[in-house]
Parts: structure tokens; C-alpha cells; sequence
């Protein structure tokens, strides 16, 4: 296991971990998506650090190179990923513009007590 | 496998991608609908005809499996669909009740969704269900993690189209949103820990693997975020908080596709996982303090839900808390490794998925005539809407499951598993659940039969189309509940694939 | 040709139907109300002499898989319960036409319910007389349970509302968490479910599990009322009085009790009955209820409640005979099945009939009544006498045969306990008809508006005298039902 | 919109330079480092360049919605089409080599080539929605 891979491994767990503070500890809905952003942006360089080899290069068939190549296949499996977070993104975001339209506002504690005061009134 | 069924798995997704795709170009108008329609039903076609075949094969040489390798490449290097018995009934499963949401949701939709949006609802309904079907027949574990981001960001969009009807829809969508993608985030760190360990992403492959070499910590820690990951997808409690939420503001016809198929998926990986990929060789899939950790959360989730559900102040909660308690049955009974308690796992899965569909929809049919599924509103029900409380009533029986409703199979096969697994203790709170489960039902009874029937004014009549699929969920809930026989015959051959090890 | 086993469920089931179908059509509904009992007891009669020949015409419902099945069967003890249920139907839905018209009008509220629901007790209470195993069995019980809460919660007041609780809440609860139970492990143990003669456990239980199953199953059994599992009965009185004659003469409650028999004969066996400390738990607890309920109806002034403790105490003369498990028991028991539905059967019908007639409910209003409603209370008077196991009344025989069982088992205790109940039970039921026909009427005794009244109506009138009349008959010629309950008995042995 | 002149100025003489270097990274993608994911977010770069330089309407000239819209679903189509000439010519689900049986290389690339196009075709759309959608647009 190469200094890199250690280093990597705990970089992403700090990176997650931040992540997933700010997740949870953020009213803020907006903060909380780029806190879930930052989450699985830590995984995505889970897998990168996974497909490392001592001394590889970037795995594009060329003459006179050496033979060593990273691991592409966690490359491609986490550009999928990159997507999939993307449209994630997209659609938190598309949702905390609905969320603004209907509230007037995007504080996860003002729109649980604007819900609140809504079921006290229909009760 | 003659040609004719050689291209059937690829279809079973091939179809309502293309439905799916095709949805938002000519979806306007009825033709969304129609469209959701054929392409449900022909998927339903297909996985039905290969739950036959594989079912048929199954009884002649066990276990059978057919493995579709996409584009030619072979497994393990290329993707293969892999389909035993548990992915064909789960996969005809999920497209007939996709079908029969369908089918009812016409006026729905028409009713909660604006018109300039409705070819978007029918293009992402018809995703989701793709992305769902595909998690159940692809053999390659980071296809589960693609399939199920797909399904689930779909759903998240369905179901805050329910912003029409309750705002309360946009932060429900939301904090699902928020939970299911640190849940989904959860299942890929498994798999690429998996990965790290093993170098494949085939399921079988990685099973393979993982039985010759010793377990460690890599494997361990995989199974925990997994078993966490999966357990956010299914609302395992305590992992539920997300789903009374989303299902009471959904789209009506989303809530039932939902409560039907979504958490049906979500334990399907469980089991997969479980034990196609981490299960040591004979069988024994989960330590005992896996076993009693879960047993806890299962014991929690009935115990707590259907109290839950008897304090609710409308219909939809009160069936959001019962599915909560009904996951706990579905999933005490996967946990044990019992092959009766897997079947009566498998049957309940099938049997729940019928009957709170069917359940779901007549609180469809509420919205759409009342607009409401306040209980306080549904007082005299039985007068106003006999048909409909009526089927309300049979449905809540085949929750509580008493014999003569597909619900008592189920939960009989549960118990006996239980018992002969050594525990007993979880027995005993699956027949607590069943009481627990008559209170909640009688809640709604009582307001419906013996109060004096409300003013609040019906908008719609019943259209047939709405309660066709109403009769034919809750009349086969009687059926199989009658009839059980070739279900179970599947069942237990799907279990006993499962605890085979074979993928 | 449908079989006639099916064809007694089915007729039921049609008459369930049939009130939602023909109601634009009242006449024809009226009609069909009355044809389709007659129907079903075409059809149990037909069935009868293959019964008493021991033939056990078979006939699979539904296949579960794992040596489970959905069947029916026919064995003499189901017999009884049948012929008891099918005849008293007849009669009930006849009072039934009488009282619910009387009481509520022509046209009254949540008919089709009413109907409907009846229809579907009386299928339920076939389809547990027919069941070949405990899992069919188990099925119906339930079905009965459930089609039964509209019946005692048809005037959905709050105090209705109330029982129904009270009544699904025991019945489903005991049955839920104990019946399930003992069936699950009595399937786990035995790896049947059938019914068979000699019962299933012997030979693959050890004694202490059959003393749980047995404690399970009858304590599982929450239909026969047994202490504690009493208190839905009084609290299900608050039904019209057919539903009251319906659930505490006929169908549910002999369910109850014929379950408990059809446990101790077929399922457990009796040979396991006798010796195991369960049994012997289980018919301490009868006894205690039977003294119980008796001392308590003692204090009852309302008349049904009265005859609702009654019932409690006549039923557990039958799990007390279950329990006991010698032949003459059992065959005293199976007997009392049929000997106390007619008699009970006449005392409902006969306070529904005063109900009817002058919106009397109290014991003590009752004085001197008998020369408003001669017809009435000469019934009652038979009903009481039957009900008690007195000659020359149709109880005696069952009566007899029990105590007959408790000295063939050498239990003098349980001996004693059902002729002390026989002691209360004529401090309790027999001042009925005697004040009634001797004591002058108290003069502030009537109900406002009600003062003046005669005899109940003639809807009413017949069911009742026709089931005294079955009183008197089985007492002379108890004929069908003592070579069946004999039949049971041979069985055993 | 902006009214910087130096910024529209520049902004306008990219735009098709843009554009043709997404094409170029979408030809490229089936030898070399490049392929449909990044050439459609390139082409959909362009895109929304040009509406924060002119404004939405202008763009919305150069590229109706209802294009966008439509080559979303075509993109899709169009691969799961390749796929689906696998199926109907009686081999596996994306097999190329049946688009040209006599020269399996051929239609490899062939395959790849069609199977990026719609990927780009997707992504380029899909992405423009997105904005659009974030933009408070109902869509």
C-alpha cells in the first residue's frame, strides 16, 4: 500500500465525514445538498484511490509506454457515479426551488414549524 | 433456453425504458396513459411468461437461472442480467402492479397533475419502473447501484408532483431525497469496498471470491454500510422516517406504485446481497449478532408502526406506519435464513404488495372523490361509498391476516420458520402484530360504519377503470389466500434457490 | 354436480349476496330470505344419512402445499352443529322479520348489513361443522368473528361501539395469540393438521407440550366463554335480540364449544385428554366459571343479561365435558350442543318477544305478564325447564350423559358443581314464568306508552313455540341427535 | 443577460469554436480520451454561454425547447436502436458485431460511434434542461 493510498483513504473519510455534517447539522437546504454533494464526492474518491497502481499511468494505449495502467474500470464506474450525483444535485435543487415557491423560504426548522402551525390549523 | 424466450430478459427492462423515452414526445393527452399502459402490460407479459419458464425449468433441474450476457460480452467481465425464480416473480411482480396502478391512474393523474406536465409524470413513471425491474434481473452489483439511483431519483420527482394537492409533497420528496442518496451512497461504498476486495463486480463472481478468501474487515465493514444502505431503501425502522411522509403526499397513484413495488425492491436487495453475495458456504448468511440486531429493528418496526398506525389522523398515515410494521414482518422472516421463514418472507412480500396496493388505491379513489383521507371526513363511509369501504375492510383483514386472506398464508409460513429456527420470541411478536393490526383496521371500521355519515361533498363518481384494479388486487388477495397452492410451490422454490447460494 | 358439503357453504354465501343483488326488490329479497334456509336445510337433511351411516364425504377448498389444505368432511359431531344451526336459522330469520319490523319498522336501517351478515355467521358456523382440519377450521372461526361485529354493533350507538370492542378484542386476541399458536406448533410437532379420530398428538408429543397445546386451545377458544374470557358475551347483549339468540344460542358460542370438542376428540384425543394436567387446568376453570356465572346471574335484574350469564354457564358444561374427556362426557357434551341451542334459543325469542310487545328488559317488571302474553311465557317456561336439564325437557338427556361422564371419571368435584348449578340455575330462571303467571302485575311496572300491550306478533310468536316444541319432542324422541352424539362417543373409544 | 460589449464579443466568436470542439471530443471519444458525456456537456456549455451573453429569448430562437425536449428522448432512442438491431438480428442486446457481419472491427466502431452520438445528444439536452429548470423555469 502506497503513502498516496493512505493519504487518499484518510482524505476521504474526512471529506465525507464533513459531508455528512453539514448534512445534518445545516437548516439550510441548500447547505445540505452540498453537504450531500461533498458526502458522495468523498466515495467518488474512494473508488479513484481504488484504481490506483505504483507508478500507472492514465490507461490510454500508446506507443512507447510503459505498461503499468491505472485501473480504469473504477474510472468509468465513478464517472457513472459523478451523474448520477449530478442529477441528484439537479433535482434537490429543482425541489428547494419548489420548496421556496410554496414556503418563502429554505430553513429546514422554518418550514417544519410553518407545517406545524398548518396541521394545528387543520386540526 | 430455445429462441424464443432467449431475448425475453433484456425485454423486461427494454420495454418500459423505451415506454419511458418515448413518453415525453407523445405522451399528450390520454396517450401518455395508453402508453404507460401497453408498455406496463407488455412488460408484465414478458416477465410473467419467463416466471413460467423459469419456474417450469426449476422443478425439472434446480436451480436454474438464466444469464443474459449484455452486448454479447460474457460474465464476469461483461454485464450480465442474471434472473432466477426471486427476480421473475419479484420482476412480474413489479410490472403487473405497475400495470394495475396504471390502469387506475387516468382520472388520477388527470385530477393532481397540471396538463402541460402529465407526459413528464407518464416518461418518469414508466423510469421508475424501469430502474426497478432492472435492479431485480441485473447480476452486476454496481448495475444495482446505477438502476437503483435511477429508479429512486424518478420517484423522488413523482412524488413531489404531489405538490398540487399538499406543498407538504416538495419536503417530503426532499427529505427522502436527502436520505435515500446517503442510503444509495451507502450501498456504493459497499460495493466498492466489494470491489477493493474481490476485483469483480459479477455477483456470482464476487461470491466466488469472497468464499475463498478469509473474512475480514474489508468484508465486514462492506456488509454493514450495505445492510445500512439497503435497510434506508426498505424503511426498515428506524430507518423509516422518510417514507409516511412521501407516501401521504405522493400523487395517489404514486403512493401505491410506491408502497406496492419501492420497498419491495429495497428488500429484494437485501436478500440478494444477503445471500447471493455474502453468504458463507452453507447457507449461514448473517452472524447471530446481525441476526438480533435486526431481530430488534424488525421487533421495533411492528410493535412501533402499527401503534403508529392507530394513532394516525388520516388513511394514508395510518397505511404509510401499517407498511412499516408489515416491512418488519417481510424482513424478520429474511433475516432468520429459514427456508419456511424465506418463503413466508417471499409470500408476504407478493401478498403485502397486493394488498396495500389495492389499499393505496382506494385511498386514490378517496382523493379523487373527497379529496381527502382524513379519518374525521370518511365518517359513514360505509353508507356513502359501500363498494369502496367495503374493499377498504377486506384489505385491512388481509393485513391483520386472518385465514381465508392471502395475508394468513404468509404470516403461517412466517411463524412456523420462526419457531423451528429457534425463535420464538420473534413469533410471538409477529401474533402481536396481528392484534395490533385489528386495532388499527378497526379505527377505520369504526369511523366508517358507526358514526353518521359526514357532509363533506363527493366530487367524482366511481369510474370503473378506478375500482377495476381494486377488485382484482383485493379479490386475488382472496384467491391466493384460498387457492395457495402454486404460489407457494414458487415461493419455497425461490426461497431454497436464495439459501442455496446461487445468485 | 356440486358436492353437498360445498353446497351447504355455498347456499349461505348466496344468501349473503342476495340482500345487496335484490335490493331495488324487496319482495323477492323477503323471499329468498326465507328459501335460502330452507335450501340449507334441504341440504344438511340430505347429507344426514351419510352421516349416520359414518360415511365422511370429503372435499378439498384449496391445497397449501406441505400437507395443508383447505378441506371439509363430514364427521357426526359436525353433524350435530349443522342441523342444530341450518333448523334454528329457519326460525331465527322468521323471529328476525318479527322483531326488526316490530321494533324498527318495515324498512329498517343497514337491512342488507343485517341480512347479509347472518347469512355469512350461518356460513361460517358450516364451514367450522364441516371443517376436516384444524387450518379450515381456524378459517371460519374467524370469518364468523368478523361477520359478526356488524350484528352486535347494528344500533352503532356508543355503548355498541363499546362491545364491539370488548367482542373482537377478546375473540380475535385469544384466538390470534393463542389458537394460531397451538395450531402452528401442533403442525410443527405432528406435521398434520387433520382431524382424526383418536386425535393427532399421541405418539409424537411428549406430555408436557400436549398440556400446552391443550391449554393453548382451549384458552385459544375465547368463543366458549370460559372465565376469563367471558365478558364479551354479557357485553355483546347490546345486539337486537335474534343477533343476542343468533350469537348465544346458535352459532358462535356453540362454535366455541364445538371447537373445544372437536380439539379434545380429534385433534388432541381423548386418550391424551385424561391424563394430561392440562385437561385438568382447563375443566377447574370451567367448573369455576360455571359456579361463577351462575351466582352472578343471580344478581342480574336485566333478563338478558340473566340469560347471557346463563349461556357462560351452559357452555362450560360442555368444556367441562371436553376437558373431562370420558365418553359419556363427551357424548353429554356433543348432546348439550343441540339440547341447549333449542332451549336457549326459546328463552331469547321469548325476551325479545316481551321486548317487542311491551319494551320490557327488567326481571322484576315481568310480574303477572303471563296473562298478557300466555304464549310467551309458557315457552319460556319450557325453554327454562330444557335449559336447566330438567324432565321433561330435551336438556335432560345431555345433562344426564355429563354427569354420567364426571362419575365415569371419578371427578365428584365437577359432579357436584353441575348439580349446585342446577340449584342456582332454579333460583334464577324458573321465578321467571312462575311470577309471571302467579304474581299480580305491579301497577308502575309498565314502560311509559307501553302499558297496554297483548301478545308479541305472530312472526315472533311461531319461532318460538315451534322451538319449544323441539323442547318437549327431543325429551320423548331425542332420536337423530342422541345416535349422532352416541356415534361421537363410539368414536372416541 | 449581459451588456458588457467586451464579454458579448468575445462570448460570440467562442461560441462556434466551442461547439465544434465538443464535436470534435464526441468523434474522438471511441479512440482516445473523449466520448459523448463530455462532448454533450461541451455542446450544452456553449449553449448556456450564449444565453447568459444574449439572453434566454435569443437562444431560445437558436434552440427551441421542444427540441431540446425531443433530442433528450431521441438520444436514448437511438442507443437503445443499436441495442435493439443486436435483438431483431437475432444476437445479444447491444451486440455490435452484428451491424456489419463481414468486418467485426467496422462495426464496432460503428456501433460505438452511434452509441456515443446519442449519449452526446442526451447529455447536452438533459444538462440544458437542468439549467433551464434552475433558472425557475417550469419545465
Amino acid at each position: 500500500m502506497s503513502l498516496f493510498e493512505t493519504f487518499n483513504s484518510i482524505a476521504f473519510v474526512v471529506i465525507m465525514m464533513l459531508g455528512l455534517y453539514t448534512l445534518i447539522a445545516r437548516q439550510n437546504l441548500v447547505k445540505k445538498t452540498l453537504g450531500l454533494g461533498l458526502f458522495q464526492t468523498g466515495i467518488f474518491l474512494m473508488y479513484i484511490t481504488l484504481g490506483v497502481r505504483d507508478g500507472g499511468v492514465a490507461p490510454i494505449l500508446q506507443e512507447g509506454a510503459p505498461l503499468t495502467y491505472t485501473n480504469p474500470l473504477p474510472h468509468v464506474l465513478i464517472l457513472t457515479a459523478i451523474v448520477v450525483s449530478l442529477s441528484t444535485m439537479a433535482v434537490a435543487l429543482a425541489l428547494i426551488i419548489g420548496v421556496r415557491e410554496e414556503y418563502g423560504t429554505i430553513e429546514a426548522d422554518e418550514i417544519a414549524t410553518i407545517d406545524r402551525a398548518d396541521a394545528e390549523e387543520g386540526a | 433456453m430455445n429462441s424464443e424466450t432467449s431475448m425475453l430478459p433484456v425485454l423486461i427492462v427494454l420495454i418500459p425504458l423505451v415506454g419511458g423515452v418515448l413518453a415525453p414526445i407523445i405522451g399528450r393527452g390520454i396517450f401518455g396513459w395508453l402508453l404507460a399502459l401497453v408498455t406496463t402490460g407488455a412488460a408484465t407479459f414478458v416477465s410473467g411468461t419467463l416466471l413460467l419458464y423459469i419456474h417450469a425449468q426449476n422443478t425439472l433441474t434446480p436451480p436454474f437461472a438464466i444469464s443474459y450476457p449484455l452486448g454479447g460480452w460474457p460474465a464476469p467481465h461483461g454485464i450480465e442480467l442474471k434472473i432466477d425464480l426471486l427476480s421473475a416473480l419479484l420482476a412480474t411482480l413489479v410490472s403487473g402492479m405497475g400495470f394495475m396502478v396504471t390502469l387506475f391512474s387516468r382520472q388520477g393523474v388527470d385530477d393532481e397533475i397540471p396538463a402541460d406536465r402529465r407526459r413528464f409524470f407518464w416518461s418518469l413513471w414508466l423510469l421508475a419502473i424501469t430502474g426497478l425491474l432492472g435492479i431485480l434481473i441485473t447480476g452486476d452489483a454496481f448495475n444495482v447501484y446505477v438502476l437503483l439511483e435511477i429508479s429512486s431519483l424518478t420517484i423522488y420527482g413523482l412524488i413531489a408532483m404531489g405538490r398540487q394537492r399538499n406543498r407538504q409533497a416538495l419536503t417530503a420528496a426532499l427529505n427522502y431525497l436527502v436520505l435515500g442518496s446517503v442510503g444509495a451512497s451507502f450501498i456504493l461504498i459497499a460495493i466498492g469496498l466489494l470491489y477493493a476486495k474481490t476485483g469483480t463486480l459479477n455477483m456470482a463472481d464476487i461470491h466466488a471470491k469472497l468464499l475463498l478468501a478469509p473474512v475480514d474487515a474489508t468484508v465486514l465493514t462492506a456488509r454493514a454500510f450495505l445492510l445500512a444502505g439497503v435497510a434506508l431503501k426498505m424503511a426498515l425502522f428506524p430507518l423509516h422516517l422518510w417514507m409516511p411522509a412521501a407516501y401521504s403526499t405522493a400523487p395517489s397513484a404514486v403512493a401505491a406504485l410506491l408502497a406496492a413495488t419501492a420497498t419491495k425492491v429495497g428488500i429484494y436487495m437485501g436478500m440478494r446481497f444477503i445471500f447471493s453475495v455474502f453468504a458463507m458456504s452453507g447457507g449461514a448468511a448473517l452472524s447471530d449478532a446481525n441476526i438480533l440486531i435486526i431481530g430488534i429493528c424488525c421487533g421495533a418496526a411492528i410493535i412501533f408502526g402499527s401503534l403508529s398506525a392507530a394513532r394516525q389522523p388520516s388513511l394514508s398515515l395510518l397505511l404509510a406506519y401499517s407498511s412499516v410494521a408489515q416491512i418488519g414482518y417481510i424482513v424478520v422472516g429474511m433475516t432468520v435464513g429459514h427456508i419456511d421463514a424465506m418463503t413466508g418472507s417471499i409470500l408476504h412480500m407478493v401478498f403485502h404488495a397486493l394488498i396495500k396496493g389495492g389499499l393505496f388505491l382506494c385511498a386514490g379513489i378517496l382523493i379523487y372523490r373527497l379529496g381527502t383521507t382524513r379519518l374525521e371526513d370518511l365518517a359513514g363511509l360505509g353508507q356513502r361509498m359501500p363498494w369502496v369501504s367495503g374493499a377498504i375492510v377486506v384489505g385491512g383483514l388481509g393485513m391483520i391476516g386472518i385465514p381465508g386472506t392471502a395475508g394468513f398464508i404468509s404470516k403461517f409460513y412466517l411463524l412456523k420458520g420462526l419457531i423451528l429456527s429457534g425463535h420464538p420470541v420473534l413469533a410471538g411478536l409477529v401474533l402481536i402484530g396481528s392484534v395490533l393490526a385489528a386495532i388499527y383496521t378497526w379505527r377505520f371500521v369504526e369511523v366508517a360504519y358507526l358514526r353518521p355519515a359526514g357532509d363533506t361533498p363527493l366530487r367524482n363518481g366511481l369510474p370503473f377503470e378506478k375500482f377495476l384494479p381494486v377488485l382484482l388486487l383485493l379479490g386475488a388477495s382472496i384467491y391466493l389466500g384460498l387457492q395457495p397452492g402454486a404460489i407457494i410451490d414458487v415461493a419455497h422454490d425461490a426461497a431454497q434457490q436464495l439459501l442455496g447460494g446461487s445468485p | 354436480m356440486i358436492p353437498p358439503l360445498l353446497l351447504a357453504i355455498l347456499l349461505p354465501a348466496l344468501g349473503a349476496l342476495l340482500p345487496w343483488l335484490l335490493k331495488p326488490m324487496r319482495p323477492m329479497r323477503d323471499l329468498f330470505n326465507i328459501l335460502v334456509p330452507v335450501g340449507l336445510i334441504a341440504v344438511v337433511l340430505s347429507i344426514l344419512p351419510s352421516a349416520l351411516n359414518g360415511e365422511t364425504l370429503e372435499f378439498t377448498i384449496g391445497d397449501l402445499g406441505s400437507g395443508l389444505s383447505f378441506a371439509l368432511a363430514l364427521t357426526p359431531l359436525g353433524m350435530i352443529y349443522a342441523l342444530v344451526a341450518a333448523s334454528l336459522w329457519i326460525l331465527n330469520t322468521i323471529y328476525s322479520y318479527g322483531y326488526m319490523h316490530g321494533l324498527y319498522g318495515k324498512n329498517f336501517e343497514g337491512q342488507e348489513r343485517y341480512w347479509c351478515c347472518f347469512a355469512m355467521a350461518i356460513l361460517s358456523a358450516m364451514g367450522i361443522a364441516f371443517s376436516a382440519n384444524m387450518l379450515t377450521l381456524f378459517l371460519f372461526y374467524e370469518v364468523m368473528t368478523f361477520s359478526t361485529w356488524p350484528l352486535v354493533t347494528h344500533t352503532r350507538k356508543p355503548e355498541a361501539k363499546r362491545s364491539g370492542r370488548i367482542y373482537l378484542g377478546i375473540l380475535v386476541g385469544s384466538s390470534t395469540l393463542f389458537m394460531l399458536t397451538a395450531t402452528l406448533l401442533t403442525w410443527v410437532w405432528t406435521g398434520t393438521l387433520d382431524f382424526r379420530e383418536g386425535g393427532i398428538l399421541s405418539g409424537s408429543t411428549t406430555a408436557g407440550q400436549a398440556a400446552i397445546l391443550i391449554l393453548l386451545f382451549f384458552f385459544g377458544t375465547g368463543k366458549t366463554a370460559i372465565f376469563p374470557l367471558h365478558q364479551w358475551l354479557p357485553n355483546a347483549m347490546v345486539a337486537p335480540t335474534p343477533v343476542s339468540a343468533l350469537l348465544h344460542a346458535v352459532a358462535v358460542v356453540k362454535a366455541g364449544v364445538f371447537t373445544v370438542l372437536k380439539i379434545s376428540t380429534e385433534l388432541v384425543g381423548t386418550s391424551v385428554m385424561q391424563g394430561s394436567w392440562g385437561a385438568e387446568v382447563v375443566a377447574w376453570f370451567a367448573a369455576g366459571t360455571i359456579l361463577l356465572t351462575s351466582i352472578i346471574a343471580l344478581t342480574r335484574p336485566e333478563l338478558k343479561a340473566r340469560l347471557a350469564y346463563s349461556t357462560i354457564g351452559q357452555l362450560n358444561y360442555i368444556v367441562l365435558g371436553a376437558a373431562v374427556a370420558f365418553p359419556m362426557a363427551i357424548e353429554g357434551g356433543a348432546l348439550h350442543i343441540a339440547m341447549h341451542a333449542y332451549g336457549k334459543i326459546t328463552l331469547f325469542f321469548a325476551a325479545g318477544a316481551i321486548y317487542v310487545a311491551s319494551h320490557k328488559t327488567r326481571v322484576d317488571q315481568l310480574d303477572g305478564i303471563g296473562k298478557r302474553m300466555p304464549w310467551t311465557m309458557t315457552a319460556f317456561m319450557i325453554g327454562s325447564i330444557s335449559t336447566l336439564g330438567l324432565p321433561p325437557m330435551g336438556g335432560t338427556w345431555s345433562k344426564w350423559l355429563l354427569c354420567v361422564g364426571m362419575i365415569e371419571a371419578h371427578q365428584w368435584a365437577f359432579l357436584i358443581t353441575l348439580l349446585l348449578s342446577t340449584l342456582l340455575g332454579l333460583g334464577y330462571l324458573l321465578p321467571i314464568p312462575i311470577r309471571a303467571f302467579f304474581a299480580k302485575e305491579k301497577p308502575d311496572a309498565g314502560v311509559t306508552g307501553h302499558e297496554d300491550h297483548g301478545e308479541a306478533p305472530w312472526a315472533c310468536r311461531i319461532p318460538l313455540l315451534l322451538s319449544s316444541a323441539a323442547c318437549l319432542v327431543l325429551f320423548f324422541w331425542p332420536g337423530i341427535y342422541a345416535q349422532l352424539a352416541k356415534m361421537v362417543e363410539g368414536s372416541t373409544s | 443577460m449581459s451588456e458588457s460589449v467586451v464579454l458579448r464579443t468575445i462570448g460570440g466568436m467562442l461560441f462556434p469554436y466551442i461547439l465544434v470542439y465538443g464535436l470534435y471530443v464526441q468523434m474522438h471519444g471511441e479512440i482516445g480520451p473523449g466520448g459523448g458525456f463530455q462532448a454533450g456537456v461541451l455542446v450544452a456549455a456553449a449553449f448556456i454561454l450564449h444565453s447568459l451573453l444574449f439572453g434566454k429569448e435569443l437562444t431560445d430562437r437558436l434552440l427551441p425547447t421542444w427540441l431540446v425536449d425531443l433530442s433528450m428522448s431521441l438520444g436514448v432512442l437511438l442507443y437503445i436502436g443499436v441495442g435493439i438491431v443486436g435483438l431483431v438480428k437475432g444476437s445479444y442486446f447491444l451486440d455490435y458485431s452484428v451491424l456489419d457481419p463481414t468486418h467485426p472491427a467496422h462495426a464496432e466502431a460503428l456501433g460505438m460511434t452511434l452509441v456515443e452520438a446519442g449519449v452526446g445528444l442526451t447529455v447536452a439536452s438533459v444538462i440544458l434542461t437542468m439549467v433551464r429548470k434552475v433558472n425557475g423555469e417550469p419545465a
